[in-house]
């Protein structure tokens, strides 16, 4: 019994908890709780996990479980950590942690609300600690299905609409994961031993080029819809813009991860020889959405949609990166993902206080926030600085890991393509500039805003908690960049057996 | 032609004929006159092979119970001088379609079909003894459990019937 | 021992009583005409059963008891059918079976 | 041999400082946290000034004579692959320590200044935690000791400037000048990166040692053909240079320049005159090894670039009324002439003048044009206007900063034997000795901006005496103590021997003052001066005549030559309007609605299908039938197998 289980076990438990509180004090400091709980746990599992590498323990995956649940399609329990997965639920836990005070001014069933959100969290959780496909699938779903709920029944806007076609492209998405699982399934036993779902010992046999080359797009495709991938990211500015700000947060936070997750440990670990084959395809794709996002979120008006071409464009760098299959751009897509997740989810998180104040979303219609409420203001600069790549913050160290790691591949087309991706800092800077410039600077346009008030003590916490997480790596990132390298081994080796990279 | 291919030809005609009348009379009270008169002519078919019980049971229960349902439904339910009025070309058509290809092909099947020459004796007369043993058997060719489910089904329709017909207190 | 008829033939006037049931249902509109059409292809195939066991294996009884609990279950359709028609009419004040269709789409 | 390890408190201290300030600068008394900054870089100030005298008196030159380059500190800060990782810590050779003390002087008086002119003010502390950013930042990039390094560094400095220029947010021309300011140098930096990539990509290596080394494998690798016949290290260094360029405020990436003058005066001291903007000369500087031996063509874009900008800066600051822009394109054409010179220049020994010659126009610049701001500064303080026709007769009223602004014009103009005279002269010997046309052009651009300076000066402290609201005064202590002390500096700096210290290759050299160069050079700064002071010294009507005679050359040059109207034109009409929003209108209408096209066409082939559905009882029979039908013929008779 690993204690990794606890994770998932926790928002049980916390869900279990909810469902019993009759107040909303109750609900909210029940959600609390175990949120801080798992957060704490989160940051053992950090502590615990470079202790355990530190002492010299270089297996593959640690704190393995494994038991079997359904024994006639041989699924399995099968839970462990690698660096990757480590640092995502990290991220995770931070930010559900920030999420849950960031709504906590939810006044409509916040019952339903938590338990759907920690519901959620806890599909997340166990997404990232699964290792069985089968297993990985179900919490992905469980991830994703929660999430109609919150926004179709709290979302603002047309969030019927929004809703639906969030869930529709996203189970669009996984029924070509499922496709995908089962193909890997059907043929991980090349010798006619009994067929597996165990992600490891996939891993470790050679699927034939064939069903590689058919069931690459589709696991890609799949979990690209989750992570934006141009031109499957629709669902993403409608969604964000009619999710209520914990939701956003979660969403473009961690569940988009999934997404990128998902590729890099199913489609490219498991399909080495198609990912280098097709790779070119998506990278194209990838690239263009790093900028088409960017230059998207140019013209947008509502301060939601500016966000959401803006993880378009951060999201579809993270896909940019791991296609280039080398270690250095890899560790910069994963660190990517978690400073793309705590960024974004500071910036939606500060969207909602803003709306909660305004009663606006865009960004003509106010002006010279600086001076009524300061806190946030200077947190809403600090979250644009860091989504621009400033250096001591987060995105600097990803992008910049990405950038010289795509760089040192081989071949014009590669080096053509990180200069397109890396001119979107430039497009960035100027959208991120544009809406600072509107909405915090100058003067106060509306004179209602005069009497706005800055934010209250729960805001403070959850943005708090974000700053501090973006800035940690900003400022020491060799942790994190060393834990993630280690655990990037075996898809190393795969990718270099296919072709070797010079590197 | 021996007697048996005569009542035969009878037998069949009147079914054919008053099958066809049956389905096309415009007034129902007549259409339900002919469907008696197809149950009686199968009865004689029941005859012609020997069945004298089950021909007894097809007269009693067809020509005598449900018939008169039938018609007893029919003067609840219609107006029996009116013509009912002839069904649209568009539902004959591909009805008719349908049914002569369906007959065309069966028939033909049949017809193609070498059908083994009588294998075995004819046995006794069935009597009723017989079929009475056979009903309340367990053994083989015992009907012990088909005749149960039939009862039950029996005594669910008659609740089903009784209860849907019944008025209700609203 | 029953000679003189061919089996064949039976069966082909079973088939035509067969299809013009088929017909009949297809067709009519009125709901107790098709349970009429109902009975007419209930009694083909009985008359099917019958001839089968007469003529291919007259030492069985099978197809005759397939002929008795096809009329009970016959009748018990009959009476079952008939109290819904009675029902629908007393709702609808009319048994056309082409305005009932309240399940559609 | 020394331990230099306590440089490492040079980066810190300011660091510290910002984060206290920016954390709890509200719980403070304003002027606490002003004196916390002040004493913070007063300590820094001494720091390296002790740096500077161990490092040039106390440290053993390598066997050959030259300065060693010393690693005071270098930790690891993040790796990307086993070659290539960013170290943060602190270099020490003789430009990073003549930055160094050209950094902390500057930002200590600024500091100082500050504390009298930003009195009062809104966000005093905000304006000194900022502050303490900019020289942490400034400091990093200037002791990095990798290329990577000096990225980050020159990222954060590109913030705190944003951040300064906007310091005053509520006004919208600041803000935007703020968002112009960083965007540009935004755009710049992407050079800069791309060129950071193709350097490591080709070189494998961040690190400022093993790259301006003998032995650099800069000078073997990437020198192939790559792209329109140019090598890889070539283009690599253009690259760079770009960076290096946005920040100067080289044309064409000069358009920020002039527009930050939307900060306080103090910042436009600090960051806009003296530091900051001296980044691309000083990045150029320290990958001046790898100009010189593998990219000459980048080296001569170098010169190219630095001549014209110089002279077409000159030209504008001509006919600015606006002191704080006059002195802007000043700055830009100054920075022009250090480029030039550094692009000019050979390496090693005498070859090498044009290096030593453009660091030691960096090192006295900075010091006479933070001078010419902070006293501008203290004019604007007095009369609260920048415009420079609603001034005039102040020299009576404002006697200190009279003087030294009299003293840094004459600085700036060349005249003997102030510091920018020496500085300059270099500059010209070493223009001389490569290219005679480029030489006579930077003559001219010395002559101009003698005109310039004097003009800016005379419309200042002469000609008529304007009435103003209420009689300017003296700026308090803190303001003239700074000018009297960056006077003096202004005064004594051109007789450092520089060339002992600073020179290509790091190896001292004698400089000698070549009279055939200084005396044309001072001729034409005192014909700036008599031109200016016939034109400006009373009120006359010939610079208008002049203005109209030249007609559509000097409209142009008042409108900055419409490179500013350009850029809009770009950035508004064409990006925004042509780009931006297409990609928004298709983000909507053709990918989404592709998206909502196909769920649109499930929908309808849904509603068509329901058809099927009529609830006709004996529509479903037929088909059943029909199906059972063909069921049947097909399994009988058409399935033959």
């Amino acid at each position: 019994m690993s204690f990794l289980t606890l994770f998932i076990i926790i928002p049980a438990l916390t869900v279990i908890g909810i469902l019993l509180c009759k107040k909303h004090m109750q609900v909210k400091w029940t959600a609390v709780v175990g949120m801080g709980l798992q957060l704490i746990l989160a940051i053992g599992l950090i502590f615990l996990f470079l202790a355990e590498r530190r002492s010299g323990n270089m297996d593959e995956i640690l704190f393995i479980q494994d038991n079997v649940w359904y024994q006639t399609l041989n699924i399995h329990f099968f839970i462990g950590v690698d660096g990757v997965s480590v640092a995502m639920i990290g991220l995770t836990a931070l930010v559900v942690f920030a999420g849950i005070f960031a709504s906590w001014d939810i006044a409509d069933l916040p019952r339903e609300f938590f338990t759907s959100l920690i519901l959620l969290a806890s599909g997340v959780f166990g997404f990232f600690i699964s290792l069985d496909l089968f297993t990985m699938f179900l919490f992905y779903e469980l991830a994703v299905i929660p999430m109609y709920l919150l926004i179709g029944i709290w979302g603002s806007g047309p969030r019927h609409y929004s809703a639906m076609k969030l869930t529709l492209m996203l189970m669009g998405g996984s029924a070509l994961i499922l496709l995908g699982i089962l193909g890997l399934y059907f043929n991980s036993a090349p010798d006619g031993g009994p067929l597996t779902f165990d992600l490891i010992q996939i891993s470790k046999i050679q699927i034939p080029v064939d069903a590689q080359l058919f069931f690459f797009p589709l696991l890609f495709v799949g979990f690209g819809v989750l992570g934006a991938l141009f031109p499957f990211h629709t669902w993403s500015p409608d969604g964000h813009a009619s999710a209520p700000t914990a939701v956003s947060m979660l969403h473009a936070g961690v569940l988009m991860k999934l997404g990128g997750y998902g590729c890099y440990r199913v489609a490219v670990f498991l399909l080495p020889e198609a990912a280098h084959q097709l790779g070119w395809i998506f990278l194209i794709l990838a690239t263009i959405g790093v900028i088409y996002g960017a230059l998207g979120a140019v013209w947008q008006k509502d301060l939601k949609y500016i966000n959401a071409y803006s993880s378009v464009s951060h999201c579809a760098l993270v896909l940019f990166a791991i296609l280039i299959f080398n270690e250095t751009a890899m560790n910069g897509a994963i660190m990517q993902m978690i400073s793309h997740g705590i960024m974004t989810a500071l910036f939606f998180a500060l969207i909602g206080m803003i709306y909660g104040r305004t009663h606006t979303r865009y960004i003509n219609e106010m002006g010279g926030l600086m001076k009524v409420m300061p806190f946030l203001a200077v947190a809403y600069v600090i979250a644009g600085l860091a989504s621009l790549g400033l250096p001591g913050f987060s995105g600097f160290v990803a992008e910049m890991t990405i950038f010289v790691g795509a760089f040192q591949k081989i071949g014009t087309f590669y080096r053509v393509a990180t200069i397109i991706a890396a001119s979107s800092i430039v497009v960035t800077a100027v959208y991120i500039l544009r809406v600072v410039g509107i909405l915090l600077l100058g003067k106060i346009t509306n004179p209602e805003y005069e009497t706005i008030t800055d934010a209250k003590w729960y805001d403070k916490i959850s943005v708090v908690a974000l700053i501090f997480g973006i800035t940690l790596i900003g400022l020491a990132p060799l942790w994190l960049s060393d834990m993630i390298t280690g655990g990037l081994g075996p898809i190393m080796q795969k990718l270099l057996a296919v072709a070797p990279i010079l590197n | 032609m021996t007697t048996n291919q005569l009542m035969f030809a009878i037998f069949s005609a009147v079914i054919i004929v008053f099958s066809i009348l049956t389905v096309t009379s415009r007034r129902i009270l007549r259409a339900a006159t002919f469907l008696l008169f197809v149950l009686v002519a199968t009865g004689g078919m029941y005859f012609l092979l020997r069945f004298n019980f089950l021909a007894a049971i097809q007269l009693t229960l067809y020509a005598g119970g449900i018939v008169v349902l039938i018609i007893f439904s029919i003067l609840l339910t219609s107006h029996i001088s009116e013509k009912m009025e002839a069904p649209g070309w568009k539902k004959i058509i591909p009805a008719l379609i349908a049914v002569l290809a369906g007959a065309v092909i069966t028939i033909s099947t049949i017809l193609q079909y070498p059908f083994p020459q009588q294998v075995m004796a004819d046995s006794e007369r069935t009597d009723i003894r017989m079929i009475a043993r056979s009903l309340i058997s367990t053994e083989k060719y015992g009907y012990a459990l088909p005749f149960e489910v039939i009862s039950i089904l029996l005594l669910a329709a008659m609740v089903g019937a009784i209860i849907l017909a019944k008025k209700r207190k609203d | 021992m029953f000679e003189g008829v061919p089996l064949t033939w039976f069966l082909i006037t079973g088939t035509i009583m067969f299809f013009i049931g088929i017909y009949g249902f297809l067709v009519r509109k009125n709901l107790i005409t098709i349970l009429m059409s109902t009975e007419l292809i209930l009694n083909s195939v009985n008359i099917n059963f019958v001839a089968f066991n007469k003529i291919l294996y007259p030492d069985h009884l099978e197809g005759m008891f397939f002929t008795i609990f096809i009329i009970a279950v016959a009748a018990a359709e009959a009476s079952v059918a008939i109290a819904i028609i009675i029902n629908i009419y007393r709702r609808l004040v009319n048994i056309d079976v082409e305005k009932m269709n309240e399940m559609k789409y | 041999m020394i331990d230099f390890s306590y440089t490492a408190l040079i980066l810190l201290i300011p660091l510290v400082i910002f984060v206290l300030s920016g954390l709890f600068g509200n719980r403070f008394k304003p002027l606490v946290s002003g004196i916390i900054g002040t004493a913070g870089l007063f300590v820094i100030w001494v720091l390296s000034l002790v740096t500077a005298y161990q490092y040039f008196f106390l440290t053993e030159k390598a066997a050959d004579g030259t300065f060693q380059e010393l690693l005071a500190v270098n930790i690891r800060w993040l790796t990307f692959s086993d070659k290539l990782h960013i170290d943060m810590g602190v270099l020490l050779d003789p430009i990073s320590i003549m930055m160094l003390l050209v950094v902390t002087t500057v930002s200590f008086m600024v500091h100082i200044y500050s504390i009298g002119y930003m009195h009062g003010e809104k966000g005093f502390m905000r304006f000194f935690s900022f502050l303490s950013l900019f020289s942490f930042s400034m400091l990093g990039l200037v002791v990095a000791t990798n290329i990577f390094q000096m990225y980050i560094f020159w990222e954060l400095v590109g913030v705190s400037s944003y951040l300064l220029i906007g310091f005053y947010y509520t006004r919208d021309s600041a803000v935007a000048a703020s968002k112009k300011a960083f965007i540009v140098t935004r755009f710049a930096d992407l050079g800069f990166l791309v060129g950071i990539l193709i350097l490591s990509y080709t070189t494998g290596t961040f690190d400022f040692i093993t790259l301006t080394g003998d032995e650099s494998p800069a000078f073997t690798s990437g020198q192939g053909i790559w792209f329109m016949g140019l090598s890889t290290m070539t283009w690599s260094m253009i690259f760079v240079f770009i960076g290096g360029a946005g920040k100067s405020a080289m044309f064409p990436l000069h358009i920020w320049l002039p527009d930050a003058m939307e900060g306080p005066t103090p910042v436009s001291a600090l960051i806009h005159a003296a530091t900051m903007v001296v980044a691309g000369v000083y990045l150029v500087a320290r990958l001046f090894p790898i100009y010189t031996t593998t990219a000459p063509v980048a080296l001569d874009v170098v010169m190219y670039v630095g001549a014209f900008s110089s002279v077409f800066a000159a030209i504008i600051a001509c006919t600015q009324y606006d002191i704080k822009r006059v002195l802007a394109y000043s700055t830009m054409s100054q920075i022009g002439m250090m480029m030039f010179a550094l692009g000019v220049s050979g390496d090693g020994g005498h070859e090498g003048l044009g290096f030593m010659a453009s660091m030691f126009h960096l090192f006295t610049h900075a010091f006479f044009k933070s001078l010419l701001f902070l006293a501008a500064g203290a004019i604007i303080h007095a009369v609260h206007t920048n415009v420079m026709n609603e001034m005039g007769g102040l020299r009576k009223y404002l006697p200190i900063t009279h003087a030294t602004f009299l003293i840094a014009c004459l600085s700036i103009s060349g005249i003997p034997p102030l510091s920018g005279f020496f500085s300059k002269d270099e500059i010209l010997a070493a223009g001389y000795e490569k290219s005679l046309l480029l030489y006579w052009v930077e003559m001219i651009v010395s002559g101009l901006t003698a005109f310039y300076m004097f003009r800016l000066y005379y419309s200042i402290f002469w000609g008529k005496a304007t009435q103003y609201h209420h009689t300017p005064h003296e700026a308090p202590k803190t303001m003239t103590v700074t000018l009297i002390i960056l006077a003096v500096i202004t005064l004594l700096a051109g007789f450092i021997p520089f060339s002992h210290f600073v020179s290509s290759d790091r190896i001292p050299f004698a400089a000698h003052l070549d009279l055939s160069i200084a005396l044309p050079a001072v001729l034409v700064g005192l014909t700036g001066f008599f031109v200016a002071t016939l034109f400006y010294r009373k009120e006359t009507t010939i610079p208008g005549q002049i203005f109209n005679f030249l007609g559509g050359f000097s409209r142009a040059a008042y409108h900055k030559f419409y490179i500013d109207e350009f850029y809009l034109f770009v950035t508004k009409k064409i990006i925004f309007n042509y780009i931006s929003r297409p990609i928004a209108w298709f983000d909507r209408h053709i990918v989404d609605g592709a998206m909502n096209g196909l769920s649109y066409v499930t929908n309808e082939a849904s509603f068509r299908i329901r058809r099927f559905q009529s609830g006709q009882l004996q529509q479903y029979a037929l088909v059943f039938v029909s199906g059972a039908i063909f069921l049947t013929l097909f399994f009988l008779y058409l399935w033959t197998h």
